[in-house]
């Protein structure tokens, strides 16, 4: 057991599997001399050599390709995109081939790979920097997409994505990597792909969100607290498969959901969450199910993105909304 | 640059013959056998018992030649109009009806035989190819990965990531460019302003060879090299193929709207098949008899295969959503049971 | 006023647009020479010569973004990706490129373009050539995405959408090319982009839906006329922005929804659609909205299509159940 | 392959100066210029006032002197560290400031200034250049548009894309390569296996062209002649010029980490201002009163800058909806109208 942010938990993640399975290794911009943009997977190439800790050429599409390759070979490559907004040149990899493989080959070649990809906003970066373009990624067929919301989530999440025979789209909230610490156990441990958790239990109304939106809404929960209002916060971990159940059950329990992401609104998560809750709990519903989420605009630089991004107070705002208030 | 030939079009050899003549005589069976394949495809589809199909006629020694040069485990790596080198690595005709059928089951190829799907897109697969190698390079296996596409996907920015991949890894893949003169309707000279594509292999610091595509003994004996070089660790090669499809681009163009018929009857003279049947004459090693015998074992092998992706029971209509992950997930789980409620 | 199909309204656009003003350009993989795959653009390069009638190599990425550049600089590109599954190459530039360029240059660099793309399955052609991945574009911010569903709206929108000052991505539904005839004005003319269509009226339900599936709609409408069921579809005609007023009328005259589209499921625009009809007529609705959609598998190939892509039988089940029947 | 060079470390001509002292005065003055802002900048970002910055000292020679061969009205189309050449093409330091800062107003070049807002992803923007210039060329006018990129970004697919969209059009475009040795950890020698960059432009069938980037006649004058050959119709160039980033990748980047001091050291022998600066001298057009005054009047220039860019009216939280399209859209109103309701 030992402190650890989300960062330094994904790196002794990896640093678990790449000591327990040769097969693993990690591939991408910037991982392995200088270990990655966010340190990420520091330490991990003089560790194991250069041969499974590689640096790869600026060519995202590449990286991916590659690592598909490499996959089908009996490897269980764990690439890293260095931002979301450079994943685009690879989505055609992903969409076309990562995701399908199986399916055109009738099960015969897999794609057992990890791709990391640090996504979101909220450190006022610099264009490109700060997308959240996790639904599209969820409406890709052939993979899964998990985003943890805490150091120890992360460590969990991650080992069972490199040990999920199929290929996992590896979210990690930029600004959860150093926002909070927690005891992760030292050892190896998985957590399951696709089940939510609800990790704070209410009356009121429900919450349903995952990866650095999960901190917002605990903040909301408390301002609402505060008012006499008690909320339920659903942690999803995975967006797709969606933990349906979790969602009807909490809808079921309160009446009341909000849905929150930072992807833009326009078919994001939020949406699918609010379609399946009235799909199969509209006669629990006592009001609309509020969306939280970012705008249908490009994500504005530093000096307007808390405008954008969604927190406390709107997700508050959303809460009372659904109650009357 | 002058393309590589050892075989003319008359059947003299102006090289040394990589192989003697008993191998002539095998991968001379094997061009026939796809040709065979090619047109009945073809005929199929105007039949109505196939999709779109993309002929190969006139690029069989560019698929055959180069495949001969493969060990049985070596990875393939081709797209849609690669049928015969897929074959000849070891995928059944019948898979590749399959697929033109519109079966998900013509993409699986048998336990060992590491030949994947056709690409349908074009530049997506070369860099599988480089993964598919590296892969095997790393874990102290020394199979190479050999990769067919052609003059079109040379545009693609995936060409560019794998043949940079390719030369910075050093990884054992053969990039073997079938430069069929055409992309759809886009011909190569309005493609890229490149003199030869083999000229892009300079900007990947890797050897770059122009062959004469319809020359068995030239396609055999330059991939056999690169594997060599590959299987030794030396690193990739890029060859280009000079060749040219006699068919249209697929059973639904019309290759009138952007080529001359000149142009087919002159590329029809220079005939891979033809050409090694010269050879093979001029060596005594062909007869009327054994051509026919020949041409009937391709036709059996060819209709066997139908039969028996015709007689295939289909499968049922929920089967998608068991062949998209190792598991069906909790959303293929739901969503078959709509399919079933639905019907 | 001539019969026409859908291939042919939409070659009558282009040729008028290209008529009328010199900055139009039509540029593409085999849009010149041979007419394009589905001879869309056939006869524009002998009428307006190679310079405004290109065909490109094949390259996605590239068309996209020269296309781009030729806009910044005073062109209105018509460019042409082949097929949808073809396109995520050129999503990269769609998305940090095409729909920022006025945000990114504070309005000082625009991108008047259109980007045309064949999509959507019934067809039974090979793998990728199916897709139906509109979802992805109408969750990107700054474009528009417009979907006609008839040679006269194919006609107006497409015009509409070149004379935009914004870029414009027009999704051709493949099956309706040659599906259906109209007698299509000669002239020039534009529909607005961003207004739905109420296509049928009824009273009973309403079905929300555009492009093939406005057919299929029809078709189960059909269906459930017989039944003394009284089907109102609209037509949205664009998906972004989404004209979410007609969404909610058409949900309030009947309060029952079926959104229907052939896209994967989760995070699609049948969700989307949905979550707007919850939020804003949750009172209205006499039963949940349904969704009608592809699933979230690969589109089939042949031989399964038929159960991935929604027909009439499917549509009309939907229908029914909001019904209770 | 002999870089192109005409001034030595030293001062010294190994060539034929392309220009007169009079020029070479301006040019030395706006290298300094160029400097001073890359300096405050980093200030600034230590103090919080800017948000990260990538640096740009050492590659003044690439920026200035490039852009000195350009018309004013010609395309320049770069990266986050080509700020030097955006400026001397007609773009504000303010607005410059104003990006750093994390405020949209600062992608917007005034008009007639035909510089495009910094590209923040590698690759993408290379491709917008080509259709720049040939967007030019079909509307009868003969601006040319150059585009800066580093050593990295040829490794994406969209480089392949743009320089072979170039080649095959024969677009007026000049693809100027900063070869600084790094991309952001990575050496150039695992970015390729090229032997050179230049080596790349074959593949597209156009003139490569390695140049010492440090050398601002060298730079210009290969400039000078692309540009003169794009103009004319002649097509495009790529040069490759050897320059070296001074500083680390960005203001949070340990450039430590994968570099040696000493490599960084040796740079600083041949930096691209000392170098102009030797030649003046050695020519009588330099004394330390001038360079005093030029060095004032750049920190003039940028402190000026610095203070418009920070005493703007900070634009409200809505702006965002208002700069997506020519008219907000439906969606932009919708959404507009919730940020106001939940502040
Ligand atoms: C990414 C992508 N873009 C476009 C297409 C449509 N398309 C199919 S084949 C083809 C031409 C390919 O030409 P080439 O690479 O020379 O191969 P050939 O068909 O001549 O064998 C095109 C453009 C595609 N399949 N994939
Ligand atoms: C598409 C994309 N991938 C990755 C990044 C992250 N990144 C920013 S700069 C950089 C290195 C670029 O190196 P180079 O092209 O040599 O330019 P330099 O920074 O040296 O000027 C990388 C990988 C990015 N911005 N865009
Ligand atoms: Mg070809
Ligand atoms: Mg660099």
């Amino acid at each position: 057991m030992a402190e650890m942010n989300m960062a330094q938990a994904i790196n002794q993640a990896l640093d678990l599997a790449l000591a327990a399975d040769d097969a693993v290794i990690v591939f991408g911009e910037d991982v392995g001399t200088t270990g990655g943009v966010f340190r990420v997977t520091d330490g991990l190439q003089e560790t194991y050599g250069a041969e499974r800790v590689i640096d790869a050429p600026v060519a995202e599409s590449g990286i991916v390709g590659a690592a598909l390759g490499m996959a089908i070979a009996g490897l269980k490559p764990v690439a890293e995109i260095q931002f979301l907004g450079f994943a685009y040149p690879a989505y055609d990899q992903i969409v076309s081939h990562v995701g399908r493989i199986r399916n055109r080959s009738n099960h015969r070649f897999t794609a057992p790979m990890v791709i990391r990809i640090p996504f979101g906003g909220g450190i006022g970066a610099a264009e490109h920097h700060s997308e959240s373009a996790e639904a599209m990624l969820a409406h890709t067929p052939g993979v899964k997409v998990v985003v943890p919301s805490t150091p120890i989530d992360a460590k969990g999440l991650l080992l069972a994505a490199i040990e999920d025979p199929d290929p996992v789209i590896f979210l990690e909230p930029i600004r959860m990597y150093r926002a909070l610490k927690q005891e992760v156990p030292d050892e190896h441990y998985t957590l399951p792909i696709g089940v939510a958790q609800t990790v704070r239990e209410g009356v009121h109304a429900s919450i349903v969100t995952y990866g650095s939106m999960v901190r917002a809404s605990q903040r909301a929960a408390d301002l609402l607290a505060e008012e006499g209002v008690s909320v339920e916060i659903v942690d999803l971990r995975t967006i797709s498969p969606l933990d349906e159940d979790a969602i009807v059950a909490t809808v079921r329990r309160t009446g009341r959901l909000v849905a929150v992401t930072e992807g833009h609104r326009t078919g994001n998560m939020a949406s699918e969450i609010a379609a399946i809750a009235q799909e199969k709990a509209l006669y629990s519903l006592l009001a609309p199910v509020e969306r939280v989420t970012g705008w249908d605009t490009v994500v504005p630089l530093k000096r307007t993105e808390a405008h954008y991004v969604p927190g406390p107070e709107r997700i508050a705002a959303a809460v009372r909304r659904t109650l009357g208030t | 640059m002058e393309p590589v030939r050892i075989l003319s079009p008359d059947g003299s050899l102006v090289g040394d013959a990589p192989f003697d003549l008993e191998e002539a005589r095998r991968l001379f069976a094997a061009m026939v056998t796809g040709r065979t394949y090619d047109h009945k495809a073809t005929a199929m589809q105007k039949q109505g018992r196939l999709a779109t199909y993309a002929p190969f006629e006139g690029q069989e020694a560019c698929q055959i030649g180069s495949v001969a040069a493969l060990r049985p485990d070596d990875w393939l790596v081709g797209t849609y109009r690669d049928a015969a080198a897929m074959w000849f690595q070891g995928y059944p005709w019948q898979n590749l009806f399959l697929g033109r059928m519109g079966d998900e089951r013509g993409g699986e190829a048998p336990a060992g035989v590491n030949v994947t799907p056709p690409s349908i897109t074009v530049g997506g697969h070369m860099i599988h190819a480089v993964g598919l190698g590296w892969a095997e390079r790393l874990q102290g296996r020394d199979r190479v990965a050999l990769t067919l596409f052609g003059d079109g996907a040379t545009s693609e920015g995936d060409f560019h990531e794998a043949m940079n991949f390719a030369g910075v890894y050093a990884t054992p893949t053969i990039f073997l460019c079938q430069n069929n003169g055409f992309a759809i309707s886009m011909p190569r000279d309005r493609q890229t302003a490149a003199e030869h594509l083999a000229d892009k292999a300079i900007g990947y610091g890797m050897p770059g060879i122009q062959v004469d595509g319809n020359d068995l003994m030239a396609i055999y004996s330059v991939t056999r090299d690169a594997v060599a070089r590959a299987r030794t660790g030396e690193g990739p090669t890029f060859i280009e193929a000079l060749t040219f499809r006699i068919g249209p681009h697929t059973t639904t163009d019309d290759a009138g709207r952007y080529r001359e018929d000149g142009e087919v009857e002159e590329w029809r003279t220079r005939d891979p098949i033809d050409r090694v049947r010269a050879y093979l004459r001029l060596n005594d090693a062909w007869d009327e008899a054994w051509e026919q015998e020949t041409a009937d074992a391709a036709g059996d092998e060819i209709e066997a295969a139908v039969a028996a992706a015709e007689a295939l029971e289909p499968f049922g209509p929920t089967a998608m959503f068991d062949r998209m992950y190792a598991e069906p997930t909790s959303a293929m789980d739901r969503q078959r049971g709509m399919l079933r409620r639905d019907g």
